[in-house]
């Protein structure tokens, strides 16, 4: 077990992955090379990380290791403290699944993009973030954390024939370009007040600064991994980025990446500063409004991986009750609800790390398939990719949050974890917490409706188009990767008391928490809160669903087992059925969109065009519906018009004329000069 | 010795270049082994300098630890340019563009260009660094009209005008610093060392003054906004390598005579005064580069602008003090490779497309691969993306200035974003979006690429692992400057 | 009166594979319009209407043919329609009934002998009972659902 | 004092002349006030190489400077100077508010250097100024170029009355190289007259943004 958990094995998984990478690019003019030698390394970086992630939650103490630099300031450090292990776990077994998945699925890009580039990126891009997880050097971080970002961008930008899957790239670089000023900016404050770059003197050096200080700190920090995270308002570049991306990168990218701005909020907010209230709050109200919000938007989109990609808005704001209310909780001093609240969020991290890995699996199989991302023109797939199709389903179910599948359990340990606010606190916190839950139950009802859709559309019914008559299941590999995860998601549901109490660890480790009362017991059989207050235990519920499912069965073929079958066509009232008819998407989440189209502001657009000009005899007509972009017109457009209206003025400086230059040295000279007598 | 050498070669490969006759081939070699000739020499220079603190010859030639970071960053640039020229003006030649007579011309000028900016740096007496940067400028004014064009020509005036304008400014400080040595001596050989010796005898509002009329003077020369306007026509209507040797050395030499003098004026007691003025037109340049750079429709004119930026970034560090000086060194020395390397695949693209509009450059990365990857990797190294060493001592100058001056490295943080987004934005749209008419893919030569390389392969290295000499001289030389 | 209707029109054979207590009294129908002029669709109409109101003896009109008892067909059979035709009778669960309404539906009436025309449903489908009537009425009508329902029973049976 | 007053007046006449040719006498004179005056302190202190030095300034500025200018002006048969942006009245009220700024106490350390009157290195301190604003107002290259060189001569003068005299060796570079500047630019100046038909400089407005 020291064994795993030593810096000698974390230096050598660091350099299988920077063998991978550059092994690809090396490999680059043979695909099948490239791709078997980049994605192989990768898994058995993957696989590596993930014994050293496990022997270091394991292991219970922090490990730390370093490496000087030629540059000041700068030391290579890296600390292993159980949070650090459970999202760099969380990050390796996802790229372990993804990593196996992509030997197959790489294939369909063999003579159209280069494998090897993919390789080198993608190997980056898993190495920079276990780095981003495990570094303790707010300069080394930021190093890492931009490596991240390059290496997703350029795998955003991979099918870079695409123009939109260029400008989705671009807006996304620049996006979290911008976040991370931000948090260059949070760490720069803190530097101010430490003198230091290293996490461990911050943490300790932090401790007597002004609460303006810690607010500005938090702030700068919130919209900077905010941006990373994909909370709203500042998630537009999510629903670009992700679905541009190869699945598999999608897939790491919404399962884990955003996960880092999570993982640097939790360290932030309650283990390098302590918590204060108000941050709580503010968590929580970006909580609600990003799982209501990304939930909504979900509905209404028809692109699958888009849709997946808000969904992954919504589930940040999941995990963001959960931290939120922990920072709440700590706040108040009490500490073993705000280990509760944090457990939450930590296991929904994991939870949606692996649903929402294992959905853009099966939507990058159902893409390579069809060659298409509309859900529109899917159809009937069930007929033809039945494993995909289960495996869609169970990532399905556990997105949203149905029992006994592991999402139902964070979810509902967040509900209980919102519960003990709305009993701990007073009035204002109370409603606070009350609008949290209603929002999370509220999000929790429209992720099941969307799945409904997502699953429905693509998967049952008649084929929409006629590519999916050749639409075949994915490769050997790539099957049993998602068999993979989802056997993971079973087992997280079934063995959910057991991950609970590891979390209850990793979440009492954090600084401002350290020493907490666990809140509760957790164990295989039953997990229970603290004086009753709520108690479950997963191996019933499954057993229960069990039982009831063989129940409904049995008693159904006891009725009907004497009954004569007759299979016929749908009644079709003499004509022809098309695929046509079949409910759409867009039907089906209509009258949502409709009941809420306050917040959605749908819009409509028909256009006719006429035989004649009497307008009797239409040619044809079109119908367009949408959201309006709500984002754009309101809070980016405005910036980027006043930068364009700046540029536009300072353009003026250089308007050709040598004499007007010539003017400026000299009014420049006069000013400093003048400047000077008035100053002394 | 080296040091002699040093000048000699330039100069005795201008002489051999005068006297080619119709051999392209003579002329070449000339500058290719002129150039590994006078990379030697600041190897030894660097070696007995690092060894011994400085090296000097006789009283008038010196080099310190301050110079020779600059004069690091002249010699790999020189070199670079120097085999990239032969590339670029064969391709330039073949295309019958240009004739044998321009070539010879653009030789010899180039010769003596490096051979000005060496004497600038290595001279250890202010005006004869004064003289040397004038001399650059007249060196360089028929380069930049080289392709007689009325933009070049209009190129080369502005930059005539303007630069002579600035450097009698800059000519009249160096006057006035003068005047503390008044009573050394007339005939006295006035260097830096006596300079500064004599300066702390100096009336500080003096000081000030003159500590004004330099920075404007060679500011202008540095490419600080507002007396900038001069550099992104020069810049991007020279050919290529000069464009490189431009904005990767001339820019640093300047520099080098604003730091120089920033030390005899902190020693007169304007130290907080100079810094102040530093970080005021460090930001300005940042402003105007920032935002110009957003709308920029000619891919040299943005590397020019982002120039600018740089220069303002190092200003700024040095205004900052402590850390930041150390960093706004390493910045120079990663500036001028990264730029220079820029200016190289700018010339490959000028040579593929005939055109430095950005809008009529697409699909780089497909038709001159190399290149394109080169465009990337140095985009993304100039606008200070880890992990690239530019991002490290952009960081270091944001931290150095964060205690004193919070609301400038915000403002900094802010228009660094807004440069990255508008070079993203260009680039972006040169190296993928798809071209109308498909130009033949295939770079030019091994010349105009494997310079950009080298220069490139050492910043990355260097971005990594400071080699011992380069930590040394920066970090001497920034107590030096920090005092 | 319906005993007299049931005597006056006589509804056919008694469908052989009908266990008539499975429809309880009760029919529910489907009907296709298989090139009707009108008429008898206008007398089915008058059926709803709160005067004749057949829904009160259990009878209703369905929307698919799942869901049908009783297959009404009216109008002589157009060739375009004998597919449509063909496919509702074969929607229709089984036990099924074909009820041919008015002289058209019977053996083309008017329209007999047209090429346009098949002479009636009988030439489509099985045929179990007829209603004649050009159209009939909806008394008529009634009537003649009244005795199909008491023959389906056995009601008659039982009578004699 | 005269050769002060001579420099001064030359710069600020410069800015009211319409021909080329009176502008370069204009240039002529001032150079040999500058001349003179380097000669009379080279007296002071006699060695042979500061009179080389100053002899070949004399020869650069007076003799072969002009005679280019009055080259190209002949070549092309450039009779006038392009017009000015400021008309004559606010150009005197400019020149004379830049001399009322050169009279604040402000500038007394720098005016306070040398041995000889305050007053002169003020003036010379205006003529600096002056000489600047001359090649902001011209649109004239050739002008452009007098105003440069007439603001050499404002440096020369100053550092003359400052005292700060340089090495003769360094003084020779100085001159060489306004020698090479005068050539070059004279060559461009016959450039551009070429390229764009005249010498009016604010043809020049290709390169923007």
């Amino acid at each position: 077990m020291d064994f795993f958990s030593s810096s000698g094995v974390f230096y050598a998984l660091i350099a299988v992955f920077l063998a991978g990478a550059i092994g690809a690019l090396f490999l680059r003019r043979k695909d099948s090379a490239a791709n078997i030698w980049g994605n192989s390394l990768a898994a058995t970086g993957s696989l590596a990380g993930l014994l050293f992630a496990g022997a270091s939650l394991l292991h219970g103490s922090a490990t730390a290791f370093s490496l000087g630099t030629s540059f000041p300031l700068l030391t290579l450090t890296f600390r292993l403290d159980r949070l650090s292990a459970f999202f760099m776990l969380t990050v390796c077994f996802v790229a372990l699944i993804c990593s196996v998945y992509a030997i197959g699925y790489v294939r369909h890009y063999y003579g159209k993009y280069s494998v090897g580039v993919l390789g080198f990126f993608y190997n980056i891009f898993i190495a920079s973030m276990i780095l981003v997880m495990t570094v303790h050097n707010a300069l080394f971080f930021l190093i890492v954390w931009e490596v991240m970002s390059l290496a997703s961008y350029f795998l955003v930008i991979y099918e870079s024939r695409q123009s939109a899957n260029i400008r989705a790239g671009s807006f996304y670089l620049i996006m979290t370009h911008t976040g991370t000023a931000f948090i260059i900016v949070s760490f720069l404050l803190m530097y101010k007040v430490t003198g230091s770059f290293d996490f461990e003197t911050i943490a300790a050096g932090l401790a007597g600064a002004s609460a303006l200080m810690k607010n500005a700190i938090f702030l700068t920090a919130l919209i900077g991994f905010g941006v990373k995270a994909g909370i709203i308002p500042l998630h537009t570049w999510l629903p670009g980025a992700h679905p541009a991306a190869p699945s598999h990168v999608s897939a790491l990218m919404s399962g884990v990446m955003i996960k880092t701005g999570i993982y640097m909020l939790m360290r932030i907010s309650l283990d390098i500063l302590t918590g204060s209230y108000w941050w709580g709050i503010a968590l929580l109200a970006i909580g609600a409004a990003s799982s209501l919000l990304g939930v909504l938007y979900a509905l209404s989109e028809h692109d699958l991986k888009r849709l997946l990609a808000y969904h992954s808005i919504e589930n940040i704001g999941i995990i963001l009750l959960g931290l939120g209310s922990a920072v709440v909780f700590s706040s108040a001093g009490m500490d073993t609800l705000a280990v509760l609240a944090l457990a939450a969020a930590l296991f929904h991290t994991l939870n949606h790390a692996t649903f929402k890995a294992l959905l853009f699996l099966g939507a990058g199989s159902v893409i390579a398939a069809t060659h298409t991302r509309n859900i529109e023109k899917y159809g009937g797939l069930i007929r033809y990719m039945p494993l995909t199709a289960l495996f869609f389903l169970i990532g399905a179910m556990a997105i949203s949050a149905l029992p006994p599948l592991n999402g139902f359990f964070s979810e509902w340990l967040t509900f209980q974890a919102m519960f003990q606010g709305v009993t701990a606190f007073g009035l204002t916190t109370r409603i606070v917490f009350i609008l949290a839950i209603g929002s999370l139950a509220f999000t929790g009802g429209l992720a099941a409706a969307c799945f409904v859709k997502a699953f429905g559309i693509t998967f049952l019914a008649r084929p929409r188009s006629e590519a999916i008559a050749a639409a075949r299941e994915p490769s050997v590999l790539s099957r049993l990767a998602m068999a993979g995860m989802s056997a993971a998601i079973i087992g997280l549901g079934l063995f959910s008391g057991v991950v609970m109490r590891l979390l209850e660890g990793v979440a009492g480790s954090l600084g401002s928490l350290r020493g907490a009362a666990p809140p509760g017991s957790a164990q295989f059989q039953s997990v229970s809160i603290e004086n009753g207050f709520a108690r479950i235990s997963m191996p019933v519920v499954f057993a229960g669903i069990a039982v009831a499912f063989i129940g409904v069965m049995a008693a159904v073929y006891s009725f009907t087992r004497k009954r004569k079958t007759i299979t016929g066509p749908t009644w079709d009232c003499g004509t022809r059925l098309t695929p046509r008819m079949e409910i759409t998407a867009t039907g089906f989440s209509r009258s949502i969109i409709t009941v809420m189209r306050g917040v959605l502001r749908p819009s409509s657009e028909t256009e006719i065009e006429y035989h004649d000009a009497n307008r009797y005899f239409p040619k044809f007509g079109t119908v367009t519906m949408g959201l309006r972009d709500i984002y754009q017109p309101f809070i980016y457009r405005p910036l980027r018009e006043l930068t364009a209206m700046i540029a536009r003025h300072v353009r003026k400086v250089q308007g050709g004329n040598v004499n007007a230059y010539i003017l400026y040295i000299f009014l420049t000279l006069i000013g400093l000069l003048i400047l000077l007598d008035v100053g002394s | 010795m080296t040091l002699l050498i040093l000048l000699a070669t330039p100069l005795a490969a201008a002489l051999a270049s005068l006297a080619a006759r119709k051999k392209l081939v003579m002329l070449e070699i000339t500058a290719a082994l002129a150039a590994l000739v006078e990379f030697g020499c600041v190897m030894g220079i660097i070696a007995t300098t690092f060894s011994s603190g400085s090296d000097r010859y006789g009283s008038f030639l010196a080099v310190d630890s301050l110079s020779a970071v600059i004069l690091i960053t002249v010699a790999l640039v020189g070199l670079g340019a120097s085999f990239y020229s032969i590339g670029y003006l064969r391709e330039e030649v073949r295309k019958q563009i240009i004739g044998f007579k321009r070539v010879r011309q653009y030789y010899v000028l180039l010769h003596l260009f490096l051979m000005a900016m060496f004497f600038a740096i290595l001279t250890s007496s202010p005006i004869g660094m004064w003289i040397a940067i004038e001399a650059t400028t007249l060196s360089t004014a028929f380069l930049i009209s080289f392709y007689n064009k009325p933009s070049s020509m209009e190129a080369a005036w502005k930059y005539l005008i303007i630069n002579s304008i600035g450097l009698l400014l800059g000519f009249f400080g160096t006057l006035l610093f003068l005047a503390s040595t008044a009573n050394a001596g007339v005939d006295q050989f006035i260097s830096w060392g006596a300079l500064t010796g004599s300066a702390a005898t100096m009336n500080p509002m003096l000081a000030k003054i003159a500590f004004i009329f330099v920075l404007i003077g060679y500011g202008t020369k540095v490419g600080l906004a507002p007396m900038h306007t001069w550099l992104p026509d020069a810049h991007s209507k020279a050919p290529s390598p000069i464009s490189a040797l431009l904005s990767g050395s001339l820019l640093n030499v300047a520099m080098l005579a604003v730091l120089k003098f920033k030390i005899v004026a902190d020693t007169a007691g304007a130290s907080a005064f100079s810094q102040d003025l530093m970080i005021y037109f460090g930001v300005g340049s940042l402003v105007i580069a920032a935002f110009i750079i957003l709308g920029q429709k000619n891919y040299k004119r943005l590397f020019a602008y982002s120039s600018i930026e740089h220069m303002g970034i190092v200003a700024i560090g040095v205004g900052f003090g402590g850390l930041g000086t150390f960093a706004a060194l390493l910045h120079m020395v990663y500036h001028s490779l990264v730029k220079s390397a820029l200016f190289f695949s700018a010339g490959n693209i000028f040579l593929k497309y005939s055109s430095t509009k950005i809008a009529k450059v697409r699909g780089i990365l497909t038709t001159l691969p190399v290149t394109g990857v080169i465009l990337l990797v140095g985009f993304l190294a100039i606008t200070g993306m880890p992990p690239f060493g530019i991002f490290i001592t952009e960081i270091y100058i944001l931290s150095a200035g964060v205690a004193g001056h919070l609301p400038i490295v915000l403002a900094v943080l802010l228009l660094l974003v807004l440069v990255f987004a508008g070079f993203l934005r260009h680039i972006v749209a040169m190296a993928f979006d798809r071209q109308s008419e498909p130009l033949p893919a295939g770079e030019t030569s091994f010349f105009t690429i494997a310079p950009a390389i080298l220069l490139l392969a050492v910043f990355i290295a260097a971005g990594f692992y400071l080699p011992a000499p380069l930590e040394r001289f920066v970090t001497v030389a920034s107590s030096l400057i920090n005092g | 009166m319906f005993a007299d209707a049931r005597e006056k029109f006589p509804a056919g054979s008694h469908p052989a594979n009908v266990n008539g207590r499975m429809f309880r009294r009760s029919l529910a129908i489907r009907l296709v319009t298989a090139g009707s002029t009108n008429a008898c669709e206008q007398e089915l109409v008058a059926l709803g209407n709160s005067y004749y109101d057949v829904e009160r003896f259990g009878v209703c009109f369905v929307a698919s043919p799942r869901h049908a008892d009783v297959l009404m067909v009216t109008g002589p059979v157009t060739r375009n329609m004998r597919d449509a035709l063909l496919k509702t009778y074969e929607a229709l669960p089984t036990p099924r009934i074909v009820v041919a309404l008015g002289d058209d539906a019977i053996d083309g009436g008017l329209f007999r002998g047209s090429y346009a025309v098949l002479d009636g449903a009988r030439s489509v489908i099985p045929v179990d009972y007829e209603i004649p009537g050009d159209p009939p009425t909806p008394t008529l009508i009634i009537g003649a659902l009244m005795s199909i329902l008491a023959d389906l029973s056995g009601m008659q049976a039982q009578k004699t | 004092m005269g050769f002060d007053i001579t420099v001064f007046t030359a710069a600020v006449l410069l800015h009211f002349t319409n021909k080329n040719i009176s502008a370069i006498r204009l240039y002529m004179v001032q150079s040999a006030a500058i001349g003179l005056l380097l000669l009379a302190s080279t007296l002071d202190r006699f060695t042979p190489l500061l009179l080389i030095a100053a002899i070949a300034t004399i020869t650069v500025k007076v003799l072969v400077a002009p005679y280019f200018f009055y080259g190209l002006t002949k070549r092309h048969d450039l009779k006038f100077s392009v017009s000015t942006y400021l008309n004559p009245p606010v150009t005197l009220a400019a020149i004379a508010g830049l001399l009322v700024l050169t009279q604040i106490d402000f500038f007394t350390p720098l005016v306070s250097l040398g041995t000889s009157e305050e007053k002169l290195l003020r003036l010379a301190f205006a003529t600096i100024l002056v000489s600047l604003l001359l090649s902001i107002n011209r649109r004239g290259a050739l002008s452009q170029v007098l105003g440069i060189l007439s603001l050499e001569n404002g440096i020369v003068s100053f550092a003359l009355f400052a005292g700060l005299e340089q090495s003769p060796g360094f003084q020779l570079g100085i001159t060489f190289n306004i020698l090479i500047w005068v050539i070059i630019a004279t060559v461009f100046a016959s450039m551009i007259f070429r390229k764009f038909g005249s010498l009016d400089v604010t043809s020049m407005k290709k390169l923007r943004d």
